[in-house]
């Protein structure tokens, strides 16, 4: 991972702009930003702590060719994906999309932080999501719960007891599912090879860019 | 031959035994009444939701929702898509104007999609669930089927983000959108005002950031309960869970007594056109809904 | 039946604002024929709906004043009040104009002594004052109103009111039967003039102008620091009447946005920072402004008003587009968004919160009833397939009132030029 | 012209005859107004009382009519009748609204309404109908010194109404700053990229253009006489001198960039790559010209990097360099750096700025440039440091709020610009005096300045227009753009203000049309704005004349000149009618037909004052025309009452107040003696520019006056009167009635 970092890197010298404009998802929005800090006050997860980066400081870093800063931040992980920033930006920069295609650059480079747990559960739940075709809940809740360990998966699980047992007991969380008997799509082998050729589609688009 | 046929897409969370079972089993009841056929996409695949953001390419996104697309379009031809989720008809709906915008994406979601033998010629359209009430049925038809007005119950209309933004319903503001008002009127109860009506409830970092999250929900809740509100009813599966389920944990955090029942629009209405409360999935409220039930039971 | 005298020598004004009467003005003392028409019943546009004027801080009835001296001196000009045109046929120093003109119901007798206003009953909006106040249904728009005529409202017709002012005037001013007509001139060239209107607040919801009594706009502002404003110029806000002294500015509330008007309005800066001399004249230092700004264009020497106020400290400015206004327990607007400049999360309460919107014009390019070229925002454009119809002022930009009445004399003279050549072709 | 013939028509509508007796007030024209005829009519303004004075003009053969009815202010369509001398007495307004209804009020009341009369009277009496300007000027050609983009607009634009016109351009070739210009900001949507500077096109049409006569490599080496009638010397580079008969003048001669020389911590000097905007341009040019990409002046080597630094030397509150903003150099900056943008997107184009400027579609322009990749960031620049053939930026981001750097192979200075009018008059005027003193240094300053002059006018009041704020020569009004001290001469362009090119080409346009109105009205005798169409003229008794040279010191729009025997010379063209030469003359030798040191003085005179035991003060206003009287007219349509004792008199500036006016109301035993004048100083709201701050000044010396005839100096009051004290006025009046009550009545009563 860490060596594509350093491809990527090198590739684009010190223009970071560049690269994100190329690189990550409707990351040649970043550019249009007028800095009037729309967004970052419309964002519902602005209030709390541990939000380093506000999206305009995002768009901020990126223009001053802050690389690590944006890349280990983890304000883009703060989205909850609520489209607040993207209906009203001036500039009809879409926002939201922007902070998640700058996340999946990051993390596809193997710069994101480590242990974030939003990451986590966009890893988890894709997976859990593909290897089916269709969301098994209780194994993606499951190995959200145990990402930090037993101990502390179970720690988790009591402490989540009450929520659980409340859909169980409302007939919407299926225990059985644990064991794998959830929904399934017929096709999952197509879904795979699909998947696949898109991942690999993807890798090649993404590699062509700035290379000439 | 019912008056309306759609390609079904309830999307992982409205299965039987999944988190939003009773939402399924409601709008089903609400769909018989109203004579709208729905038929599941066959097969159908997750839309990827925006959570997946992280580890999903802007591709293999796509061609997810491609998958269902192809489907429905072979299975199901000329029949618009609906959604009764909000994150299955957001990621499907961005997903049908990326491709339909990109000329490259279309074409590798082609050549992705022949992996599992199928190919798009025509992207149906892809709608909500509500979209097709008020734009293809109008308040007035939804009215009609009316047997038990909710005489004098007071609700939330809880829209929330992404029946909202940024598709929306036609016609709608984001910011102050009436629809879920009307809804609740058209089936004889009181929308309350309420300023958190589009606030977000922390949707996916209610499971991976609860202590984040869980500020949001409360202010949601707390506003509701200023508001007067009785219940709270949402057309979102997420919005739905996240402000219901954790109410518990909201209190023991924040030291509140929430106690207050969060439903979908067609739990209300099935009741409303005089449907019992197993066909409304009113045993599918982890805040048991004590009025709703009474109510029912008359 | 009105009649006016108006040949293809003639030039025909739209619109009685100072751009209007510029334009008019300029070419009548340049000899032309003229014919001047408003909307209103009066004229002077929004000007007159100003308390001051930025830099100078001095009074838009004070200009008034003069061009009504000029007017009122020059017999070259004929002023249709209660007039707005509806079709435009023919050419460059060949049009055919119809006007439509509303009954006034007061005819020139009319010594505006007053009596029809004292016997009328019916109180309706005071739409000088943006509705803040109200007025009798028989009424002088203002003390400044020219014509110095009155006015009885459409609403009252009909009814015992009416018959009151008939009754109270001596001067047989009261013409109750006064019909709707449509006349119809020559002119040989056309200023629009039409003016600008303050961008729908309502339309930013997440600014809550409709729903909140104490967000208000720019205009209203004016209104109410006005001596001769609905609250006789002290700052008292809506929901409860109390006396405003911590006033919020939201700059480019709709402006520089395209979800609203795409083009920067220019004047509004200038137009908050003067209103935090409102402010401080009223309060001294008890009274506290606050500008939300992206960036402030004080442009060329405006940059001596801006360091000025830049130097109260009793005025702050907040590098951040508030994201959402919300009330407080007490009805005091909260301004709530991000202070980019360190990136500071704010939640700012306020007495007041003055919305500065932008500017749009009031008549939009493709409600001109002619061919005529305009921009995406409506703005009049200078084109030459616009032939003899001439933009004049913030019908063709967003500009401050100095910059309008240069666009007016400009139009004047291409007026001029028509009309010349239509004279040396006729001589 | 025919024999006299007085007539008083007096009004009883508006409730007037039921708030006074009309009878006695008919009696008081005839008796002391001496009046040959007197009318009263129901409902004056009405068609048939204004037909009754018509008949009473045509058959009667009236030639002075008092109407005394309502304010001067109303019903002036009605009482129009340009053919004779009419005064207004102000019976409503100014009487019955601004008295209470009462039996007690009602004696004075009736006082004041037959003062009111018997003032009418007085001045029509006074007056003549002003048969216009005997030497008029009828030249119809228009002169513009400047051919750039303004002056080539003004020019084609008067030619375009048919006009003659003579540009003078002190280069070469025509064009100005814009020919300098590789391309020019958009003028038209979408506003995304330059477009070609126009200026070919201009220039075409103008050696197309028949009217237009151009003189290159020339400048104004004398402008004499005034508008109608200048004749205007014009130097060429051969030496000769070439004459031209004028009607009016527009002065377009531009800007200059700020002197970058200024700016060494920008490292302007250090090395070849930094420039201003100038300089890119030119660069640009060069580039375009040889087919290459813009390269670096210190090796040649195509720019893969460039700072704009904005307002460099600008918006300096510290008063070093230019305290103003320029307006355009935010848009310029844009279009330059599109220049690289569109040429090579990965030339890296960034733009400091502490506000972006772009007002109106700018806001196109800058998403266009953002589009384009040009970074925007928010600092201010500190220094550049040259090393090699780069340039380090040292700048604060103030939204990172961190000091930081960039890297540039060139960095552009947005200077801003110094307006190219000529010497300040009063720093000249100074100059002058020192020199006269014998001061060398003053003398050769003397000629330095005059070297700068633009105009070179033979105008007593110096060479130039005078200037208005940081050496622009705008005009200080809002409502009023093209308000000018010399009469049809106008500035356009970014002489005035600083201003883009198509601000500039809307002004010139403009600027051509207030020429073209003055040549027009100057041929016609008639005043130019504020005064506009007025045909009245200064008269002087040169025979009274003591030379005392203050009518032509003092005049604002330097109007009078002095002839060869030093009398006053006054050039009626150049006059606005404002009276402030009539304020100033301490033998009152000068006088206009409709306006004059009688007229009023008749009316003060015309007051009955009752004795000193009637405990029934008298105190005279003197209010202008333009502020106060409308706010007095105001306060009586509002009904605000206030004190029966004064009598107001409207005149046309403070400037006018000749103090004769004031002496002989104290020497008649008026008890105070109000002025109301608008505001003066920086901020001055005075029409007729120094008429209310000269009139001040000579009031200030009233206290001496005042003194010499044992009277308190409170009972002469100066106020400072805006249109809008509505409300406040009448307050303040009876404030000062109250004061002038406590001292014991005037002395002067009954002489």
């Amino acid at each position: 991972m860490s060596d594509l970092n350093q491809e990527m890197a090198e590739r684009y010298k010190n223009n970071f702009l560049k690269e994100i404009e190329e690189q990550a998802e409707m990351g040649e929005w970043v550019k249009m930003c007028m800095q009037c800090g729309l967004c970052s006050g419309s964002c519902p997860t602005n209030f709390h702590s541990g939000w380093d980066h506000p999206p305009q400081e995002i768009f901020m870093l990126i223009r001053a060719g802050k690389r690590e800063e944006v890349l280990n931040s983890e304000g883009m992980y703060m989205c909850t994906s609520c489209y607040n920033c993207y209906v009203r930006c001036p500039r009809k920069v879409p926002v939201t999309h922007v902070m998640h295609g700058i996340a999946e650059y990051a993390y596809r480079i193997g710069r994101a932080p480590k242990a974030q747990p939003t990451l986590h559960l966009s890893k988890t739940f894709w997976s859990n999501a593909t290897k089916y075709g269709r969301v098994n809940e209780v194994q993606l809740t499951q190995s959200l719960y145990f990402k930090d360990g037993l101990g502390a998966g179970i720690k988790k699980g009591l402490e989540m007891k009450d929520v659980a047992l409340g859909l169980v007991k409302a007939g919407r969380l299926n225990p059985m599912e644990a064991l794998g008997m959830g929904h399934k799509c017929k096709d999952i082998k197509g879904i795979h090879a699909m998947l696949a050729k898109a991942e690999e589609l993807e890798a090649r688009n993404k590699a062509a860019k700035g290379k000439e | 031959m019912a008056r309306k046929e759609y390609a079904f897409y309830p999307g992982c969370s409205s299965q039987k035994g999944a988190s939003a079972s009773n939402y399924l089993v409601s709008v089903e009841s609400m769909c018989k009444t109203l004579d709208i056929r729905m038929t599941e996409i066959p097969d159908w695949n997750c839309c990827g939701a925006s959570i997946s953001y992280a580890e999903a390419g802007e591709l293999p996104r796509h061609v997810m929702n491609a998958r269902n697309f192809a489907l429905a379009e072979t299975n199901l031809p000329g029949q618009d898509i609906v959604a009764t989720c909000a994150a299955c008809w957001l990621g499907a709906r961005e997903s049908k104007e990326r491709l339909e915008h990109s000329d490259r994406l279309m074409a590798d979601t082609q050549t992705a999609l022949k992996e599992a033998g199928l190919a798009i010629k025509v992207i149906p359209e892809v709608r909500h669930m509500v979209e097709v009430l008020i734009e293809d049925l109008g308040y007035d038809e939804l009215k009609k089927p009316v047997k038990k007005p909710l005489q004098g119950m007071k609700f939330a209309g809880y829209v929330g983000c992404q029946t909202n933004r940024p598709f929306g319903i036609a016609g709608e503001s984001f910011e102050n959108p009436m629809y879920l008002d009307k809804l609740i009127e058209t089936v004889g109860g009181e929308a309350v005002k309420y300023d958190q009506k589009v606030t977000c409830c922390g949707g996916a970092l209610a499971f991976s950031e609860p202590d984040k999250a869980q500020g949001q929900i409360k202010d949601i809740i707390e506003a509701a309960y200023d508001g007067g509100a009785e219940m709270i009813v949402t057309p979102c599966p997420l919005c739905q869970a996240n402000v219901e389920v954790y109410q518990g944990q909201i209190n023991k955090r924040y030291g509140t007594k929430f106690d207050i029942p969060v439903l979908y629009y067609s739990q209300l209405m099935t009741l409303a056109y005089g449907g019992s409360a197993k066909e409304a999935g009113l045993n599918g409220n982890v805040v048991q809904a004590r009025k709703l039930e009474e109510f029912a039971g008359k | 039946m009105t009649s006016i005298v108006a040949t293809n020598q003639t030039i025909l004004v739209v619109g009685g604002g100072i751009s209007g009467m510029t334009a008019a003005l300029e070419a009548a003392e340049t000899g032309k024929q003229v014919v001047l028409v408003e909307k209103n019943p009066y004229l002077g546009g929004r000007t007159v709906q100003l308390y001051r004027y930025f830099p100078k801080m001095c009074h838009p009835t004070c200009g008034l004043e003069i061009n009504l001296r000029r007017l009122k001196a020059n017999p070259r000009i004929q002023v249709l009040t209660l007039a707005e045109v509806t079709g435009i046929t023919g050419g460059k120093g060949a049009y055919s104009v119809s006007v439509k003109l509303k009954p006034r119901y007061v005819n020139t007798n009319c010594t505006a002594c007053g009596e029809c206003g004292k016997a009328v009953q019916t109180e309706i909006a005071d739409a000088f004052n943006y509705n803040l106040g109200k007025v009798k249904a028989a009424y002088l728009p203002s003390s400044m109103a020219y014509p110095q005529r009155y006015v009885i409202d459409p609403s009252i017709i009909g009814t015992p009111d009416a018959e009151r002012a008939k009754a109270a005037c001596k001067y047989d001013a009261v013409n109750l039967d006064d019909q709707e007509e449509v006349i119809s001139l020559n002119a040989g060239a056309i200023v629009w003039a039409t003016g600008w209107q303050p961008y729908d607040a309502s339309k930013i919801v997440y600014y809550g102008y409709d729903r909140f009594p104490n967000v208000i706009s720019n205009v209203e502002f004016e209104r109410l620091a006005d001596p001769h404003g609905p609250t006789g110029g002290r700052i008292l806000r809506p929901s409860d009447g109390k006396e405003a002294k911590n006033i919020a500015f939201i700059q480019c509330a709709g402006s520089r946005d395209e979800n609203h008007l795409r083009h920067c309005s220019r004047f509004c800066c200038m137009g908050s920072l003067k209103q935090t001399h409102y402010v401080q004249e009223k309060y001294g230092d008890a009274g506290k402004s606050t500008i939300y700004y992206i960036d402030i264009r004080a442009i060329d020497r405006f940059e001596d008003f801006y360091q000025k106020v830049k130097a109260n400290p009793n005025v702050s400015f907040v590098k951040s587009k508030v994201a959402r206004i919300t009330e407080d327990k007490d009805g005091n607007p909260v301004c709530n968004g991000v202070n980019t400049e360190g990136y500071v999360r704010y939640a700012n309460a306020h007495d007041l919160v003055v919305l500065a919107l932008g500017m749009e014009p009031s008549v939009k390019g493709v409600e001109i009833p002619a061919e005529v070229m305009s921009d995406s925002s409506g703005f009049l454009m200078a084109d030459p397939a616009n032939a003899g119809i001439f933009g004049a002022g913030c019908a063709t930009n967003a500009l401050d009132v100095n910059r309008a009445v240069q666009s007016a004399t400009a139009a004047a003279l291409r007026a001029i030029q028509v009309v010349n050549k239509v004279a040396r072709a006729e001589a | 012209m025919a024999d006299t013939k007085t007539a008083a028509y007096i009004c009883k509508g508006c409730e007037i005859d039921q708030r006074v007796d009309v009878a006695a007030l008919s009696k008081v024209a005839t008796k002391s107004g001496k009046m040959n005829l007197v009318r009263e009519h129901d409902f004056l303004c009405s068609a048939d009382g204004v037909a009754m004075i018509k008949n009473d003009i045509e058959t009667e053969g009236v030639t002075h009519a008092a109407i005394c009815a309502c304010s001067r202010r109303a019903k002036t369509e009605a009482f129009n009748f340009p053919t004779i001398a009419m005064s207004r007495g102000n019976l409503r307004e100014g009487v019955i609204w601004i008295r209470p209804d009462t039996e007690e009020a009602r004696e004075t009341t009736q006082e004041m309404a037959e003062d009111y009369v018997r003032m009418a009277c007085a001045e029509v009496k006074a007056m003549q109908v002003p048969p216009g300007n005997q030497k008029t000027g009828t030249v119809k050609t228009l002169l513009v010194v400047g051919g750039g983009m303004s002056g080539m607009t003004s020019a084609l634009e008067a030619s375009k109404a048919g006009y003659k016109v003579v540009l003078v351009e002190k280069n070469g070739a025509l064009g100005g700053w814009a020919s300098k210009l590789h391309k020019r900001v958009p003028t038209r949507e979408p506003f995304k990229s330059p477009e070609d500077n126009g200026v070919a096109d201009m220039v075409a049409r103008i050696e197309a253009d028949s009217n237009i006569k151009v003189y290159l490599n020339a400048s104004i080496a004398k402008t004499d006489g005034a508008p109608g009638r200048f004749k205007v010397e014009i130097a060429v580079e051969s030496g000769a001198v070439a004459q031209e008969d004028i009607g009016a003048i527009i002065q377009a001669t531009g800007f200059s960039l700020y002197d970058a020389n200024k700016l060494p911590e920008f490292g302007f000097g250090k090395t070849p790559n930094v420039v201003d905007q100038a300089g890119l341009e030119a660069l640009a040019k060069e580039a375009a010209a040889a087919g290459k990409p813009i390269c670096r002046p210190s090796d040649g080597q195509p720019v893969k990097s460039v700072v704009f630094v904005q307002c460099a030397g600008q918006r300096d509150a510290s008063g070093t360099h230019l305290q103003y903003c320029s307006g355009f150099c935010c848009n310029t900056s844009i279009k330059q750096a599109m220049y690289f943008k569109d040429s090579n997107p990965d030339i890296d184009t960034v733009v400091l700025f502490t506000d972006l400027r772009t007002p109106g579609n700018g806001e196109d322009f800058y998403r266009a440039a953002q589009n384009k990749g040009v970074i925007f960031s928010k600092g201010v620049v500190s220094s550049v440091i040259p090393s090699g053939n780069a340039c380090a930026v040292k700048f604060k981001d103030l939204i990172l709020n961190e000091d930081t750097e960039a890297q540039a192979d060139l960095v552009v200075l947005a200077t801003g610009v110094v307006p190219n009018s000529g010497p300040d008059l009063d720093a000249l005027a100074e100059a002058n005096r020192l020199a006269d003193g014998g001061d060398e240094t003053a003398k050769s300053q003397v000629v330095a300045m005059m070297d700068q002059s633009v105009l070179n006018l033979t105008y007593r009041q110096g060479p130039d227009v005078p200037q208005f704020k940081h050496g622009f020569n705008d005009s200080h009004f809002i409502c009023f753009p093209y308000e000018t001290r010399r009469t049809a001469i106008y500035a356009a362009g970014p002489v005035r203000r600083p201003m883009d090119i198509l601000q500039a080409q809307e002004d010139a346009t403009g600027a051509a049309m207030k020429a073209i109105q003055a040549m027009e009205n100057a041929g016609l005798g008639k005043a130019a704005h504020p005064r506009a169409g007025d045909l009245s003229f200064p008269t002087v008794r040169l025979e009274g004349c003591t030379q005392c040279k203050r009518c032509t010191v003092e005049c604002p729009f330097g109007a009078i000149d002095e002839d060869e025997k030093r009398f006053p010379l006054f050039n009626e063209s150049r006059c606005r009618r404002c009276g402030t030469c009539m304020g100033a003359c301490p033998v009152r030798v000068i006088s206009f037909e409709n306006y004059s040191v009688n007229t009023v003085g008749s009316q003060i005179k015309a007051v009955d004052v009752p004795d000193e035991f009637s405990e029934k003060p008298r105190i005279l206003i003197l209010a202008c025309e333009n502020d106060a009287y409308p706010a007095l007219d105001m306060a009586g349509m509002n009904r605000h009452e206030y004190d029966p004792y004064v009598r107001v008199i409207p005149i046309r500036c403070l400037g006018s107040v000749n103090t004769i006016w004031i002496t002989d109301a104290l020497n008649g035993g008026y008890d105070g003696v109000m002025l109301m004048g608008c505001k003066h100083g920086e901020e001055y709201q005075c029409h007729f520019v120094k008429g209310s701050e000269l009139g001040r000044y000579r009031l200030s010396k009233v206290g001496d006056t005042l003194k010499g005839m044992n009277l308190e100096t409170e009972r002469v009051m100066d106020m400072e009167v805006a249109i809008t004290d509505i409300a406040t006025l009448p307050q303040k009046i009876n404030d000062y009635a109250a004061l002038i009550k406590s001292f014991p009545p005037s002395p002067f009563k009954g002489f």
